[in-house]
């Protein structure tokens, strides 16, 4: 095993949740108790999932590596894979290989005030490291999370918001694109950097961490500009396309970085020495 | 996640006699996806059906296979249980284990091996499958009638009185067609215009029905229940509303000396002209290429006399769009002249003539009020000759096809004949007597055995003139071949039936198909008659092959049933097996390359171009586009489309691709 | 050869041949079971490339079949279905693929018993020809000895 | 070790390729077919091309083969079986005709696959594999190894490297390897005494057309030059370049399914493909071909020797020469070393 | 030359078109394509017998397009390129004016695209005799025989796609190969990737394939797939009388006859 980094873990699908159209979440447990003995991982780091015959791709971990025993993804139903792992049930084994890529500092961020921001399917990269803080929650000081979606059947992870909204220590914002409420909808309608500046966040002392489609980035981040946060202190996890996972199959090369080995977490002051190619 | 039901069915026996019904079901209960698997006696009884339904809802089924018969049978039923258990219809699929395995093949592993093979097949098949919902498509409930022949007339007729709108447009000034032209018709002898005029009175009067006179098809978009079509009203040169039908413009134009259409060249009309005097519209038109004021610049009498001041020389042609359900082709046929026969002297001899022009002779509204009279010097003939299949069933000819009407014809012309010339004597040259018809065969026995017609079976070869007689010479087959050489005064052509010039033109404007001697194609030769391959178009009458007139009269009823079928839906229900560009995401937005050869390959001419608009309305990409109303689901651009950017649902790429990875090997 | 069974894959339109064999089945008429039928709306649907599938997956012999010229459901689909078969065909056969694997025939739905010999001519001259080696030779060899070649 | 020299005479050349053979190994020499040149299985020595300046195809498959196998799996009753390759299956292999620039790729090549994690599959491929090289005795105008660190009878990257002493002469061996020593052990009569011959003499000569370290520097400053753009209009946005260089080394990783089995295959891709980098999304981030052809340079000229201090090109002029559209390496690298910045 | 030279040096001068695609001297004593955006430019036009490339393949990039209105210097094989990609809705007047280049090797102008194919129309589609040497000779061969040569010769193969490339008419922005749901072509250059790669190329390009070698030219390996596409044409010419590209008549493979060849069908 340890022999060929190409050879996936053989995990075993425990248990299948769907988080929204064409969205679910897959609760892996290693087949093999030595590999998961071995296995470790921190915040930010992604692995490569396959279904045999139909092949390997990325993403990244969504569960909190405070939580042992199990790991879990969730992704979106678009290409080969994602169709075939879709095709999976409770019960059926796929591969895993990982951890790669760097992580969340978390230690670093330790006293300091912490926001979270994302958009639609990215906020599974960022579900680990929230739970992470939640699980070390005296680490940190405040805690917000702004979440936005296209619409209300578009947001992911219903329970653990309405979980996030019920607790004390964690100040959560939730949003949907204009038309995309439903009558019941309690939360914000608005674009999210428009509710990134309708909040207001304070920047002092604060780490924010970034995650979204392009376009949201795009102008979220001169709003966290404005308010005050540097470039070393806005987080985000690119999503380049992958093959290996370690620095060899040339894909995710953006400039000299490879995204797998020096990403996929860089700051927007990293980001910004980059050339613009992811 | 696929949870995945499979129904075996022992049929009976029909089944479980060679086929081990239960290790099929036990095997595909194996497969991945598979979450239930059950054989049963009878799948399609109640209790069986019930099965699948509760197994769909206690289990909750995303797919159901029934390995039973076949799905020409029961597929129907097995997605309607389906559909009634809440399972979209579409997602069931049937193993035919009884017409292709345990009818066909011997008890035994080999058999039961297949049957495993069958369910296997279409258990990853099914995984593939997509909801699907029926089409629905709007239904104009109008109807466009082309050509007021005796078929146009009676489909309008016919619809108008269903309650549905009717809109007939004829190309002529008058409907009426070919049957106005003639005199009596077989095989009762009635008198043509007698049964034919009050129809067109009833057409012009009817609430329902718009007719357009001298108008044609200009052009023709969409499809089935949603058609647009272009009418170009020719100009009439005169104002219909102020004009009361007196006549007297026509008595006094000077321009007397045209050959009347109607009367097949054998009599003279005026520039401006009602074509025949029992005309629906009786009204006239200008004719401008023969008008004195249209060619000269000069004359305009008509204008001068018309107590209504309805001429209007400069008329335009008007070009109306209309919006019509389905259309109903009946433009008819025409004959080939004399001219088209080297043998009989290319039409210079004029008592050598067609058998629509002895109609005319032997009208009473003709140009001789009914008397057979010769057109060179109005002698009454003495002796005439009959020449059938003129052109007709001759390969050399082009027109191998036997034209049908003239062997009736031929007789009622003979039988005419010798009632009004008492002593003329008449003969028939025929290849083959074709009476197929109810009281047919018995009219041509009377014109040979009462009225003493000379039937001579054979052909003739040559006709020429010499001594003021006409002489025909073939040969008696009967006879041995022995030559026959007679001396006659007039000869009749039974010329071929063939299409209207323009009929190919037509057709390509309707997307119609037609056949090599350009009559409109029928949809199937026996089963779908008045049908043509375009949903929502019809055919009647002599436009799709030559036909005498119950038939077309028929053609038009059976076209107007299937109109008014059509609109007795407010909505037309459709497979959704249709065949669908792709897209994806920006900035590709289609694998579509927007090549449109599929667009020659469809034989429903579905596929059209669709251009992919930028938010500021500019054109990013063109790309190929399924109409769904057209589409018929052959899927024929699916296998051509080099790109795969066409697929078509219920037999997609990966369904098909699935099924076949699937046949050999387990998955 | 005799304990060889050929495994024989059918592409076949709905109207015409399937409904062909579905009478040869209410006809009761016997043939070889050797041969696994794959239904589609038309001829014209038919991908080449399925056929190539087909031998990968491992089929000894190939059969496709219509509805008889003139008798399209569709009109024209087994027109232009013909067409394709004419140039993949003779492709194949340029490239060395052994078309005497791939039968190509019409097949209406009045000719049950033309299903049956078609079926069974089918499954003899491949039981004769044998199993499809040269094909399942580059289906089968390793991926990683190709540089080796 | 110290590189040893012998002689080798140029009829014992075929008695060292029949001893190698005879002794197992797989030898990999340039074979011809339809003028182009191949590294592949070589059967009998008459069969070895000759006279190449340079093979068409480097010879990277020995270690980096187009389409190798990483894995089987096969789907049970129990579950899910799955098996790596066996290294025992990895032939030994002599590697025999490679001209010093392909010798000199598989440094850079292994610079590749072993920084940071050190790929197994590909060094155990490697460690089978004994290079005899040939030093160049002619050139043409592709060539430019003198540019990039390397010359024509560069012995790095070789076990054995062979130079033809004149027209028609017998060889120079030179034993640079301890890999090298046993071969030539193998059979010690067919090594020589060769004396102190003047090798460069036999050797082609290649100008040196631009200054390697310079280019990097340029590089630095002129990602955004329109210059990206004018030199790829031409490009077709094939993997020709790719496929026949001997450093690069983008690969994909496919399944292969039959049945309930099956296998995962790496195998060669390009980063002038347009879909290399295009996410299922329908973002590119390489979207036109500029920009592809701006990373197949920056990345053999910048980023490779920023992040694993070597050059990703080793002058071998094989993608200019297997350019379809005629698409010249160096000359666009002398336009680099020539831009203003 | 300077004919060419002059004409194209007018055209870009007086803006009718804004780029012009012709060939240069260029390594190795080969030659490629030019883009001249400036009047000057168009000196390093040259035309000779080495100018083989099908420049028509640039006509459809995106890169090129967007530069404005394309000159294009071509020769017979590249007009008829133009010519079934304008049938294919690719190329219109608008975007391509056409400086014609005889087998003569004169310079011809066109007004538009109706006289290019007009011109085109003069010619026949023919397969040089070497080739078809090459044909009958593979004819000759056992199917076995010929398996085993194409086997021998599609092995090389490692996917570079430069034939794909080269080609005028693969034009598609996504091509089947790169389709992978379902996975039709298999992505690693093995034997049977291969071996379907080029059958399928093979088939799309029946009846629209116009015979400039491009393909063959651009493989680095010379791998002889140019005659796959020729036997191609021959069958199109024995079976469904041939072909010529013409911008409105209906595609040979999208069209049919009711009696086209029937005989191999039981």
């Amino acid at each position: 095993m340890t022999d060929n980094i190409y050879m996936p873990y053989l995990m075993k699908v425990e248990k299948i949740t769907w988080e929204a159209p064409g969205v679910r979440t897959f609760m892996l447990k290693f087949i093999n108790e030595e590999d998961q003995a071995r296995f470790d991982f921190k915040a930010g780091q992604f692995g490569e999932y396959s279904v045999y015959g139909s092949g390997e791709c990325t993403f990244c971990i969504a569960s909190s590596p405070t939580r042992k025993g199990y790991i879990e993804c969730t992704f979106r139903q678009t290409g080969k894979v994602t169709n075939a792992l879709a095709g999976c049930e409770e019960g059926s084994i796929i591969g895993f290989r990982g951890p790669y890529g760097n992580i969340f500092p978390i230690d670093e961020w330790k006293g300091k005030n912490l926001l979270f921001i994302a958009g639609g399917i990215a906020l599974p990269p960022m579900r680990c490291v929230i739970w992470n803080t939640l699980d070390l929650r005296d680490n940190f000081k405040d805690i917000t999370i702004i979440y936005g979606a296209r619409s209300v059947k578009d947001l992911v992870y219903k329970h653990e918001l309405d979980d996030w909204k019920m607790r004390k220590d964690v100040r959560l914002i939730t949003t949907v694109d204009p038309g995309g409420e439903s009558p019941d909808w309690n939360g914000e309608v608005g674009f999210v950097p428009t509710i990134v500046e309708k909040v207001s966040p304070s920047s002092e002392n604060t780490v924010a961490i970034v995650c979204g489609p392009p376009v949201m980035i795009k102008y979220t981040f001169p709003v966290l500009a404005k308010l005050g946060f540097t470039d070393e202190n806005i987080y985000t996890t690119l999503e380049n396309r992958m093959k290996c996972g370690f620095g060899k199959c040339g894909r995710c090369n953006v400039g000299k970085y490879y995204v797998c080995k020096d990403g996929p977490v860089f700051t927007l002051a990293q980001l910004k020495d980059l050339p613009d190619e992811y | 996640m696929s949870k995945i039901g499979v129904f075996v069915c022992h049929c009976g026996e029909n089944i479980s006699a060679t086929v081990d019904c239960a290790k099929v079901a036990e095997t595909a209960g194996k497969y991945d996806g598979v979450t239930f698997s059950v054989d049963y006696k009878y799948m399609c009884s109640d209790p069986g059906q019930t099965l699948i339904k509760n197994a769909i809802a206690e289990k909750g089924l995303t797919g159901v296979v029934v390995a039973a018969c076949s799905p020409r049978m029961h597929e129907p039923t097995f997605r309607k249980a389906c559909a009634e258990a809440g399972l979209n219809p579409y997602m069931c699929e049937m193993a035919n284990l009884r017409e292709h395995c345990s009818w066909v093949h011997e008890k035994g592993d080999p058999t039961t091996d297949k049957a495993i093979d069958l369910v296997r097949v279409l258990v990853e098949k099914v995984k593939y499958n997509q909801s699907l919902n029926a089409i629905k498509v709007p239904v104009t409930k109008t109807a466009l009638v082309i050509g007021g022949g005796i078929a146009g007339i009676q489909a309008s007729l016919d619809i108008a009185n269903t309650g549905h709108k009717v809109i007939l447009i004829e190309k002529d000034p008058s409907i009426g067609g070919h049957m106005s032209q003639l005199s009596e018709t077989f095989p009762t002898l009635d008198c043509s215009q007698c049964i034919l005029t009050p129809r067109m009175v009833e057409v012009a009067q009817h609430p329902n029905i718009t007719l357009y006179t001298y108008a044609e098809l200009e052009s023709l978009e969409g499809f089935i229940g949603n058609f647009k079509a272009k009418i170009r009203r020719k100009s009439k040169s005169l104002d219909e509303k102020l004009c009361t039908g007196c006549g007297l413009c026509t008595t006094k134009c000077p321009s007397k000396k045209i050959p009347s259409e109607f009367n097949e060249g054998l009599g003279m009309r005026t520039a401006i002209y009602v074509p025949f005097p029992q005309a629906v519209p009786n009204k006239p038109v200008i004719d401008r290429k023969n008008c004195t004021y249209y060619t000269k610049g000069k004359c305009r009498i008509c204008e001068k006399v018309c107590p209504t001041g309805a001429i209007r020389f400069d008329q335009e042609d008007q070009i109306v769009e209309v919006e019509v359900g389905a259309i109903v082709l009946a433009t008819g046929f025409t004959i080939k002249q004399t001219d088209f026969f080297p043998e009989y002297g290319y039409g210079k001899h004029p008592d050598i003539i067609t058998g629509l022009q002895f109609e005319r002779l032997a009208s009473a509204s003709g140009p001789t009020l009914g008397e057979i009279r010769r057109p060179s010097d109005g002698k009454v003939p003495q002796t005439i000759v009959f020449l059938s299949c003129a052109g007709s069933r001759d390969e050399a000819k082009g027109i191998p096809y036997c034209s049908k009407i003239c062997c009736m014809y031929i007789a009622k012309h003979a039988m005419l004949y010798q009632h009004k010339v008492h002593g003329g004597k008449s003969y028939v040259f025929y290849m083959d007597i074709r009476a197929g018809g109810k009281m047919y065969e018995e009219f041509v026995r009377r014109a040979i055995e009462d009225d003493g017609v000379n039937y001579v079976r054979g052909r003739v070869s040559r006709i020429y003139e010499k001594n003021g007689k006409l002489i025909v010479k073939g040969a008696d087959t009967l006879l041995g071949a022995m030559p026959v050489e007679i001396e006659a005064d007039m000869v009749v052509l039974a010329t071929a039936g063939v299409a209207n010039e323009g009929a190919e033109e037509l057709a390509q404007k309707l997307h119609v198909s037609y056949d090599p001697y350009h009559f409109f194609a029928e949809a199937h030769p026996k089963l779908k008659p008045v049908e043509t391959n375009t949903a929502g178009i019809f055919l009647a009458g002599a436009c799709q092959a030559p036909r005498d007139i119950p038939e077309s009269v028929s053609m038009a009823s059976g076209a107007a049933v299937k109109v008014a079928g059509l609109f007795s839906q407010d909505e037309l229900t459709r497979e959704p097996l249709i065949a669908v560009v792709n897209r994806q995401p920006a900035p590709v937005y289609s694998s579509c390359v927007g090549c449109f050869l599929c667009v020659s390959a469809c034989p429903y001419q579905a596929i059209e171009k669709e251009e992919i608009k930028d938010r500021s309305g500019a054109v990013i990409k063109r790309v190929a586009k399924v109409n769904p109303g057209l589409c018929q689901g052959c899927g024929t651009c699916v296998a051509f489309c080099r790109t795969k950017s066409i697929d078509i649902q219920g037999y997609t790429h990966e369904q098909m691709y699935s099924e076949v990875m699937a046949l050999l090997n387990e998955y | 050869m005799a304990d060889f069974e050929p495994r024989i894959v059918a592409f076949v339109c709905n109207w015409c041949t399937y409904a062909g064999a579905d009478l040869t089945g209410t006809s009761r008429i016997k043939y070889a079971s050797n041969v696994r039928i794959v239904r589609f709306p038309c001829t014209g649907r038919i991908d080449y490339m399925l056929l190539l599938k087909a031998f990968d997956e491992g089929a000894d012999g190939i059969i496709v079949s219509g509805c008889h010229p003139n008798d399209c459901h569709y009109t024209s689909g087994n027109f232009h279905a013909r067409r394709r078969w004419i140039m993949f065909r003779s492709l194949c056969d340029f490239l060395g693929i052994d078309i005497r694997r791939i039968k190509f025939s019409w097949v209406s739905a009045a000719e049950g018993a033309k299903w049956a010999d078609i079926v069974n001519s089918t499954v003899s001259s491949i039981r004769e020809l044998g199993p499809y080696e040269e094909y399942r030779k580059i289906v089968k060899r390793p991926a990683k000895e190709v540089t080796n070649g | 070790m110290n590189i040893e020299k012998r002689l080798v005479r140029k009829g014992s050349l075929e008695k060292l390729f029949n001893l190698l053979k005879n002794n197992g190994n797989t030898i990999m020499g340039p074979l011809e077919r339809n003028g182009k040149t191949r590294f592949a299985s070589v059967n009998s020595f008459r069969d070895i091309a000759s006279g190449y300046v340079q093979t068409t195809q480097s010879s990277k498959e020995v270690a980096f083969p187009r389409a190798e196998k990483i894995l089987d799996y096969s789907k049970n009753a129990a579950g899910m079986s799955v098996k790596g390759i066996d290294p025992a299956e990895i032939p030994q292999v002599v590697l025999w005709g490679v001209r010093p620039c392909d010798a000199m790729g598989i440094g850079e090549l292994s610079a590749i696959f072993n920084w940071d994690y050190k790929d197994k599959i590909y060094n155990n491929r490697l460690s089978r594999v004994t290079v005899i090289g040939f030093s160049c005795e002619k050139a043409d105008e592709y060539c430019f190894c003198t540019s990039v660190g390397g010359n024509p009878g560069s012995t790095e990257g070789s076990d054995i490297l062979l130079t033809r002493m004149g027209g028609d002469g017998d060889f120079l061996a030179e034993i640079i390897t301890g890999k090298g020593a046993r071969i030539a052990a193998l059979s010690p009569e067919l090594f020589e005494e060769a004396g102190n011959p003047e090798k460069d003499k036999f050797l082609a000569s290649v100008p040196v057309r631009f200054e390697r370290e310079m280019i990097s520097r340029k590089l630095d400053k002129i990602f955004e030059s329109d210059e990206w753009v004018s030199q790829s209009l031409k490009c077709l946005g094939c993997g020709a370049c790719a496929y026949v260089c001997p450093t690069c080394a983008c690969f994909d990783i496919q399944d292969e399914a039959h049945g309930r089995s099956g296998s995962r295959v790496r195998c060669w891709d390009s980063c002038g493909f347009s879909m290399f980098t295009l996410h299922t999304s329908g973002h590119n981030p390489r979207e036109v071909q500029s920009q592809r052809w701006r990373q197949r340079i920056m990345h053999k000229f910048s980023y490779m020797p920023d992040r694993l201090s070597v050059y990703g090109c080793t002058g071998c002029g094989r993608c200019s020469r297997a350019c379809p559209a005629d698409m010249n390496i160096l000359e666009h690298l002398i336009s680099i070393q020539e831009a203003e910045v | 030359m300077d004919e060419l030279r002059k004409k194209a040096g007018e055209l870009l001068e007086a803006s009718a078109v804004k780029v012009i695609i012709g060939y240069e001297n260029g390594s190795d004593g080969k030659t490629r394509a030019l883009f001249a955006e400036k009047p000057e430019e168009t000196a390093r036009l040259v035309f000779d017998s080495r100018c083989v490339m099908n420049l028509a393949t640039y006509v459809t990039k995106k890169e090129v397009r967007n530069k404005g209105r394309i000159g294009l210097v071509a020769t017979l094989p590249v007009m008829r390129a133009v010519i079934q990609l304008a049938s294919e809705h690719q190329v219109d007047d608008a975007g391509l004016l056409v400086i014609g280049i005889t087998p003569e090797s004169k310079m011809v102008e066109f007004k538009d695209l109706a006289e290019v194919e007009a011109f085109v129309h003069r010619y026949q589609i023919e397969i040089d005799s070497k080739q078809k040497e090459m044909l009958d000779k593979l004819e000759k061969m056992t199917p076995s025989e010929r398996w085993d040569f194409w086997i021998r010769e599609l092995t090389p193969c490692f996917k570079c796609y430069a034939c794909r490339a080269a080609c005028p008419m693969c034009y598609c922005h996504r091509c089947t190969v790169d389709f992978n749901q379902p996975q039709w072509v298999p992505v690693p250059s093995h034997e049977l990737g291969n071996i379907e790669w080029h059958i399928m190329r093979a088939i799309h390009l029946a009846g629209r394939c116009v015979d400039c070698d491009a393909c063959y030219n651009a493989c680095p390996l010379a791998i002889p797939l140019n005659l796959l596409t020729k036997r191609m044409l021959l069958d199109a010419k024995e079976h469904l009388g041939g072909y010529q590209p013409s911008i409105k008549a209906d595609h040979l493979m999208s069209t049919y006859k009711p009696d086209d060849k029937d005989n191999f069908i039981i």
